[in-house]
């Protein structure tokens, strides 16, 4: 009989965890996933309060963190992966007009030092330089991360110290981190908080793309299925091969052929970062799913499989289902299917937890679209809007009047709107017409930064209203004094 | 307000004669000229009631009574439990409405006045028309004086000597003697009887021109009885007093007028016979105040 | 007839014990209620243990520390942890809570007993008691997706214009969401009915010959209030209030809903951040290693915390209630 | 003539006149405090709106609400001295203390309603979300997993909580021992634990240990949910019960001690009969305090998407949990699944504490049981 | 309701006679025997305390009270408030032990035996010496009939006849014609009068040998008060019945004997005087005696 399994972990695979669990209920297997973070999933495993879990850190940067890791060794596990996945960086910034910035260029050494603490202000000539040369506001840099452990936050991290190396190094150093292991990764960022980053701590993805959309001057690191799914603006990163590009499934898949495996399948992503592929997306990596495995001699990580037949049977129809079936929807919500090989590694972990042999996998009996040659609906970038313009640094060809802007920046906007598989673009860009319709109007959010720095009542009004007020007051109070005085 | 040189003459009741030549030299302080400003008239006030009725809720509880309470004169309330007497009292100072569920018809007339008349506002009734109760019932965390003076505070009269007032106010009733020495004792800690002495004090000091009284020695021991009756024949020449007595002896003792109520099963209360006390009690005109008096029943 | 006084002068007779043979069910009877009695003790022992047991290893980690240190940073590669920056917090949002709630509280209880009608009295009374079995998730969500973006503009004005009020101040651009006051006004809502209907019970007992007495004196209804019941009810307000703030203190899902649950020392509490334990506990229900240890350890001083909070609630109250009995 | 005047005027039930009116507030009152109601708010509008930025609708309700109070302070005192006044005053206040009270729990409850009455259809109550993906439609999937969770979860904590709890109250009541007062004091000290504790507990001592030695009994399950509940709900219904228990008149007890009959017996055929409606009232009010605490189910049973029917084994969802869950996304439609949730969640509270005020009001009531007569005997 | 009919026939109490086929011979249902398994013995007893004390804490309230309680009389306790007549007649029946602070000295004896004694059984003792209180208390969440069987139920008795006990019960309270055609009502259904004769039915239905009464119509209005005391008058000759009361006449009309409490102020309470109630009011031998039957003070 099947039995169900519960698993937790990875708010990354969250959205993919959703789709494969949806259809594994309709084949007739209870699988569960709460996506939190890749530790907790870690965690949880360990203490056996979770089936399985998701993951893209792994064992031992929780052990470098010292948050566990040593019950999981002894229960046994092996990674799995089980779809690749990108981070985005998202943002909310206006220009100086006070209107949405869509089109944020960022090369790698800039997102290195703005993440290190080093960049503080949106102004600042890195960023100008990749955005047309026209300064944004003088804004401090808002850093939007997770709080707690995450695991996105130990990817995200491990880009940042390949992208800027000193600036991090600084980095890790003041938020008390310094004396990690050379290749361990933060997992949680609470150090850089109490060490006075300007940093706006959020418990979940969800939480961090629905405060960027919500906030200005703020940046942050999520899943990019968030970004779509929140309609958030992604940062263009400068990939090795000097394009610009988002995290579509195409530029995903393009990246992560340079990813190096280690044999028990974990990740090494230098490769990643250097790729000279022009489709890729730096900031790419896979997700793995944590199962127990009986020992085998390819991995010295495994232990024992399930106590309970059902759950060996849900869990492995799971992972047959992520395999093949499961890739279909991947591009479309914002993932990239796994290449044929690593569909083929699932099967043979499935192996290692049933002990059967593993089922060979080819173009006839596997869905995956990369069996296919494709990567699925929804996989392919947008264009740059700015190599219509003729580079990043073209951006305002002169005048500086509201009336040019709008021509310059309506491009990008109408272009990036047309083809973000639907998402909300179209509804930030409303956003910025209404703005511009308040402009300068009574609107606290609009008020100009001026206004914070006034103290005190504000300005002349405050004053007239106290006159007044005295004055319809003072009569009744001279009344009654004067009635009082008489009676005596 | 300046009507209170009336006062001046309060007669110690001991038959003590005294002066109050600036509070300087008197021999007792209670003789010292006390001015209340803001208060009401001060002086014994006569009471009348037209046609009085009461409810709670929908049951009648009591049906035209009309009563005249003449000033300066006790007239005691007597009759059976749950007759209406002390509803009755309660509507003589507007207590009556406190009660959710109660409404009331008629007229009550202070020297004239009708209480319940738009405009009249229950504070100021009371003030005139006060009240004691049942079970003593002092401010337990206020000391004695401050007990004595509650009434001032309360309904925001101001007073230029406030010793004097309470010295005055504790010796008419029949206090002062026995609390002169710990005026700044918890009022909670004096004995039953003195509580209710306290509370007739404390009545006192707001100048009523009315005292009710509900059974306000069934709570005491004799000893504690005989003061406070003693207390009441002493104000009694000064206030009107209407009192609630469940006591024949009582109510023989202390008043000058009676006013027999009676309800019959499932009928609201009536005023039987009413008349001067002697008359009540030695020869009634209704058979059945005759069985009342005469401890037939209750 | 004799008159037995012959003794007075004589000491008093000896006492003679009494003995009852009790039966054998209400043997049984005594002793199975005692067990049932004992279950609440050795419950709150059982906890405390097990809490104990699983904070060790953090508590001996941290030492003495644990208290004195505001960050919480289990993963930094030399653990620093300590439980003050979300006490401070707790302790800030529920005296917060408290603040808005025990005024509201004492003006709604003195409507129930001596201004409403007695129709609008029970149902008042009823409708506290429903009030304060709304379940604090839905006041969380509430505050979280209402209240809040509501107060934000507010916050924005008294930050903008009252700044130079040390309470009132903010940081620069600093978000307003998220921030202590705003939970501190959701837990208010959560604590307002229970500390509505203690206020109101003890309020309710009132001598009502002294309410009576004050009225007939000529005072006014405030009057009466403020010089019988007030008086009386110092006690009642002042256990209620305590029993809010133990609320308050243990309150978790409204908090942790609205607080970005980073442990620090907050003084601007208009302005997003800071921490309680109850609901950095909740959104750290997965950690685990060293962590958890010290999770467990920020629930046990949680559990001190609030136990001692109910102690002394429920010794004020009772200490209030012996008071009412003075006068009988 | 004579005959008509002769007729008996019948004096004995004569007719009362009518009742008179004795309100605490002349009409005069009513339209001084309209009026400074009125010019306040314009008094407000003009100063906030016209003068200055008014920062929204909250803080043109304080603003207007001071200058009403000062406005209506200073007129009442002018007509009818300071007493008067502030009595007045005070009474404006306490009023609006109540409305305190009252308006939040109103605007709660209708935001609830609105937010989640419009996605709420009978699929919920037959559906679980375990074949949804969250940019599905609110209306797709249900909280039939929540809702059984719940119930599962309450019932069983009932099983632990009535007994002992019956047991507690019974004990601080109807015994003399020594030990009455401290657990008195440890109860009330318990019923305001937090309940996040309650869960940690269970975490720290059944779960942990259990689930590292591969345990699935001592693992997230609605059971260990229900123990944590059951913490939570102990010290709720004792004292509510301790309470109600108190209320019977010791005159009955004596009365049934002085007929012969022992403690015990008192008890169970006096104390607890007389008290029965109060004890169901306590015991319902009780179930409608847990049904909604969410902070012990985050670590007990710790949510699932999926239908779990058995409470002993595997993760299982509480409506709390659901709620909580769902409106923390900002997937719209996830959050319309959590109002809906929350809809649900207090239809069910309402509908507990509309029975237990229907049992607590049948007090007396009793049905009459038929008599067992000599003849049929 | 079948039991109408045979209802129709029940008319003995105006001496009507009527059938039944298993207790034919008994002219009257409330003198058919109903056999009680498992009771005390049956009939009145003779109460005697000797030297009885007692104290509240520290505070010694009743001192020295030996007093004779003859079987087939109704002895009744007068004395001011306060003075420990209460105290005394809970001591009889052992529900003195039941105030926590309480203690006592002295003996009691129920035909001789010391009820005190080591090894007796307060429950044992309180099924011989019923008692009824001031405030009648019949159980609200039980029929009539429930309460007046009640005491079997809680004292674990057996009957033959429910019934008829219960008949015979509420007949010998004098309650039985009022309340026959709704012996399933609740208890709480009955005016004042009613339930404290369900009350003192209630307490009859165990066959207690002695009944103590403690103001057991203080609560009740003139009309109901004559209904109980007729009761008490009745079942007087049954068993031995100690009633204490506020009110002389009553002590007069229903008691044999009487005796005066009296407690000094800071002093217990003594028994003053005892002895046939006509020489009591008549011509008591003490002072004190005579002031208090008089009216002179209570
Ligand atoms: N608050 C109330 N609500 C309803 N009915 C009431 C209330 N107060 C008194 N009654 C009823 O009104 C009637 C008259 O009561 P009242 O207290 O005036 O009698 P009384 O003559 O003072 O009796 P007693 O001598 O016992 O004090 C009684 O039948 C009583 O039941
Ligand atoms: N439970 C108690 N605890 C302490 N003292 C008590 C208790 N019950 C009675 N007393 C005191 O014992 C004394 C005798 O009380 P008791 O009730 O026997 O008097 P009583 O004669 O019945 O008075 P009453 O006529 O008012 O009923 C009183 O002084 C009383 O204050
Ligand atoms: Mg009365
Ligand atoms: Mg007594």
């Amino acid at each position: 009989a099947v039995t169900s399994v519960f698993g937790f972990g990875s708010s990354y695979v969250g959205p993919a965890m959703d789709d494969w669990k949806g259809a594994a209920k309709t084949k007739g297997l209870p699988v569960d996933y709460t996506p939190t973070n890749s530790p907790d999933g870690i965690g949880r495993y360990g203490l056996r309060t979770a089936d399985f879990g998701g993951t893209e850190a792994e064992v031992s940067s929780l052990e470098a963190a010292g948050v566990g890791g040593q019950p999981t060794r002894e229960r046994g596990f092996q990674y799995v992966p089980d779809v690749a996945g990108a981070t985005a960086v998202m943002y909310n910034v206006s220009d100086a007009s006070g209107r949405h910035v869509d089109y944020l260029h960022l090369n790698a050494g800039t997102i290195g030092r703005i993440f290190s603490g080093d960049i503080t202000r949106w102004s600042d000539p890195a960023i100008t330089a990749t955005n047309g040369g026209k300064p944004l506001p003088d804004q401090p840099i808002r850093l939007v991360v997770r709080s707690g452990n995450s695991g996105t936050t130990a990817l995200f991290y491990d880009y940042i110290a390949h992208a800027a190396p000193g600036p991090y190094a600084t980095f890790m150093q003041r938020s008390g981190m310094g004396k990690f292991l050379p290749d361990t990764r933060p997992i949680n960022l609470e150090g850089a908080g109490i060490a006075g980053y300007n940093m706006q701590f959020l418990a979940n993805s969800s939480q961090i793309a629905e405060f960027i959309g919500g906030q200005q001057w703020t940046i942050g690191y999520d899943e990019f299925a968030y970004a779509k799914l929140y309609g958030v603006q992604s940062v263009w990163v400068q990939n090795a091969s000097g394009n610009w590009v988002q995290p579509y499934a195409e530029n995903i898949a393009a990246a992560l052929r340079g990813a190096h495996l280690r044999p028990d399948l974990s990740q090494e992503l230098s490769g990643v970062y250097a790729n000279g592929d022009p489709k890729t997306y730096p900031i790419s990596a896979y997700s793995y799913v944590m199962a127990p495995c009986n020992p085998a001699p390819d991995r010295d990580t495994c232990r024992s499989g399930y106590t309970e037949q059902g759950k060996t049977e849900t869990m492995s129809g799971f992972l047959d289902h992520i395999a093949c079936q499961g890739q279909l929807n991947m591009a479309a919500i914002g993932f990239s299917p796994l290449p044929p090989n690593l569909s083929q590694e699932m099967m043979n972990s499935v192996s290692r937890l049933t002990g059967q042999p593993p089922k060979q996998l080819n173009a006839g009996n596997c869905a995956n679209p990369t069996f296919h040659g494709g990567l699925g609906a929804g996989s392919s970038s947008p264009p740059d809007p700015f190599i219509a313009l003729g580079g990043v640094d073209k951006l305002t060809k002169g005048g500086n009047g509201g009336e040019s802007k709008k021509d310059t920046t309506g491009g990008p906007a109408a272009s990036s709107s047309s083809q973000n598989a639907g998402v909300a673009t179209a509804s930030a860009t409303g956003d910025n017409d209404e703005d511009l319709a308040n402009g300068g109007s009574k609107d606290w959010r609009a008020a100009e930064p001026a206004a914070y720095d006034s103290g005190g009542f504000g300005g002349f009004g405050a004053w007239a209203a106290l006159v007044l007020f005295v004055a319809i007051i003072t009569p009744l109070v001279v009344r009654g004094i004067a009635r009082r005085v008489s009676r005596r | 307000m300046s009507d209170t040189t009336e006062m001046s003459t309060v007669d110690a009741v001991d038959g003590i004669d005294y002066l109050d030549a600036e509070y300087a030299d008197g021999p007792a302080a209670s003789t010292r000229e006390v001015r209340l400003i803001g208060g009401p008239p001060v002086g014994a006030a006569t009471l009348e009631s037209r046609d009085v009725g009461a409810w709670f809720g929908d049951r009648l509880v009591l049906d035209a009574v009309s009563l005249l309470m003449p000033a300066r004169e006790v007239t005691a309330l007597i009759g059976p439990s749950g007759c209406g007497k002390s509803t009755f009292l309660r509507i003589l100072n507007r207590m009556h409405e406190l009660v959710p569920t109660a409404s009331l018809a008629g007229e009550v007339l202070l020297d004239g006045q009708d209480i319940y008349a738009d405009g009249t506002r229950a504070q100021q009734v009371r003030l005139r028309v006060g009240m004691v109760f049942q079970k003593p019932n002092p401010f337990p965390a206020m000391s004695i004086k401050d007990n004595v003076l509650a009434g001032l505070k309360l309904a925001g009269l101001k007073c230029d000597d406030k010793d004097a007032l309470v010295e005055q106010s504790l010796e008419r009733a029949g206090l002062w003697r026995e609390v002169r020495d710990r005026l700044n004792a918890p009022g909670g800690a004096l004995s039953g009887g003195q509580q209710q002495r306290l509370c007739i004090a404390r009545s006192l000091a707001v100048r009523p021109n009315v005292l009710l009284m509900d059974e306000p020695c069934s709570a005491l021991d004799p000893t504690s009885t005989r003061r406070v009756e003693q207390t009441i024949a002493e104000i009694g020449h000064e206030v009107t007093v209407v009192i609630v007595t469940h006591n024949m002896q009582q109510a023989q003792r202390v008043s000058d007028h009676c006013a027999f109520f009676l309800a019959a099963e499932n009928e609201p209360g009536r005023v039987i016979e009413h008349g001067p006390t002697e008359k009540i009690f030695a020869e009634p005109d209704d058979p059945r105040t005759y069985d009342y008096v005469n401890g037939r029943f209750g | 007839m004799t008159i037995t006084t012959a003794r007075a002068g004589e000491p008093p007779p000896a006492r003679r014990p009494i003995d009852d043979a009790p039966s054998r069910v209400d043997k049984v009877f005594r002793r199975v209620t005692t067990g049932g009695g004992i279950t609440v003790l050795v419950l709150l022992v059982v906890i405390g243990f097990f809490l104990t047991l699983q904070s060790a290893p953090a508590l001996r980690y941290a030492g003495f520390g644990f208290f004195s240190t505001v960050e919480f940073n289990t993963t930094a590669d030399s653990p620093v942890f300590g439980v003050l920056g979300m006490l401070t917090g707790t302790i800030t949002v529920a005296l917060i809570a408290v603040f808005i709630a025990v005024p509201i509280s004492v003006l709604a209880a003195l409507f129930i007993t001596d201004y409403a009608g007695t129709r609008l009295r029970g149902l008042l009374t009823g409708l506290v008691d429903l009030l304060a079995a709304i379940p604090s998730l839905l006041y969380g969500l509430w505050g979280f997706s209402f209240l809040a973006p509501q107060v934000e503009p507010v916050t924005a004005w008294l930050s903008r214009n009252f700044s130079w009020i040390p309470l009132f101040a903010t940081k620069e651009n600093a978000t307003l969401t998220q921030s202590m006051f705003v939970a501190g006004l959701v837990v208010s809502l959560m604590v307002l009915p229970i500390t509505t209907s203690i206020i109101r019970e003890v309020f309710a007992q009132t001598p009502p010959g002294e309410k009576e007495a004050a009225l007939a004196l000529g005072g006014t209804r405030w009057g009466m209030v403020r010089s019988v019941v007030l008086p009386f009810g110092r006690g009642g307000i002042v256990g209620g209030a305590m029993l809010g703030l133990g609320r308050a203190l243990g309150e978790t899902i409204a908090v942790s809903l609205l607080l970005p649950q980073l442990p620090s020392i907050v003084t601007h509490v208009l302005e997003s951040g800071g921490a309680t334990i109850s609901g950095f506990i909740a959104h750290n229900a997965g950690i685990s290693g060293l962590g958890l240890n010290a999770m467990m350890a920020a629930g046990l001083v949680l559990f001190l915390f609030t136990l001692a909070t109910n102690f002394s609630a429920s010794i004020i109250i009772s200490r209030s209630r012996s008071g009412a009995g003075v006068d009988a | 003539m004579a005959t008509l005047l002769d007729k008996p005027v019948a004096p004995a039930r004569r007719v009362p006149k009518a009742k008179r009116r004795t309100a605490v507030s002349t009409p005069e009152d009513r339209l001084v405090t309209l009026g400074c109601a009125a010019s306040a708010s314009l008094l407000t509008w003009f100063v906030l709106h016209l003068l200055l930025d008014s920062p929204g609708w909250l803080a043109d309700l304080v603003v207007a609400y001071a200058i009403f109070l000062g406005m209506l302070y200073l007129v009442f005192r002018d007509r009818l001295g300071k007493l008067a006044a502030m009595d007045r005053l005070v009474t404006t206040i306490v009023f609006t203390g109540a409305l305190g009270l009252l308006l939040p729990l109103l605007f709660l409850l209708v935001y609830i309603v609105v937010k989640g009455a419009p996605h709420l259809r009978l699929d919920f109550f037959v559906e679980d979300q375990s074949a949804v993906s969250p940019v599905d439609p609110s209306t797709e999937g249900g909280g039939l997993h929540a809702i059984i969770g719940t119930l599962e979860q309450t019932a069983m904590a009932l099983l632990f909580v009535v007994p002992l709890g019956l047991l507690t109250a019974i004990f601080l009541n109807e015994t003399r021992s020594r030990l009455r007062k401290p657990v008195r004091v440890f109860v009330d000290a318990m019923s305001g634990l937090p309940s996040i504790v309650a869960g940690l507990f269970v975490y720290a001592a059944l779960i942990i240990p259990g689930a590292v030695r591969g345990s699935s009994f001592f693992n997230y399950s609605g059971f260990m949910a229900c123990i944590a509940l059951t913490v939570v709900m102990l010290p709720t219904v004792t004292r509510t019960v301790d309470v109600v228990l108190r209320l019977v008149p010791d005159g009955l007890r004596e009365a049934s001690l002085a007929l012969g009959a022992s403690r015990a017996r008192t008890v169970w055929s006096v104390v607890l009969p007389t008290a029965r409606t109060g004890v169901t009232t306590a015991i319902i009010l009780g179930i409608a305090r847990v049904v909604g605490e969410t902070a012990p189910l985050l670590f007990t049973a710790a949510g699932s998407t999926l239908l779990n029917l058995n409470p002993f084994a595997g993760q299982q969802e509480a409506l709390p949990l659901f709620v909580y869950r769902y409106v923390q996304t900002s997937v719209e439609a996830q959050r319309e699944r959590g109002y809906v949730g929350a809809l649900v969640l207090i239809i069910i509270i309402f509908v507990l504490f509309a029975v237990a005020r229907i049992v607590g009001r049948n007090r007396t009531a009793r049905k009459p049981r038929r008599t067992r007569t000599r003849e049929s005997s």
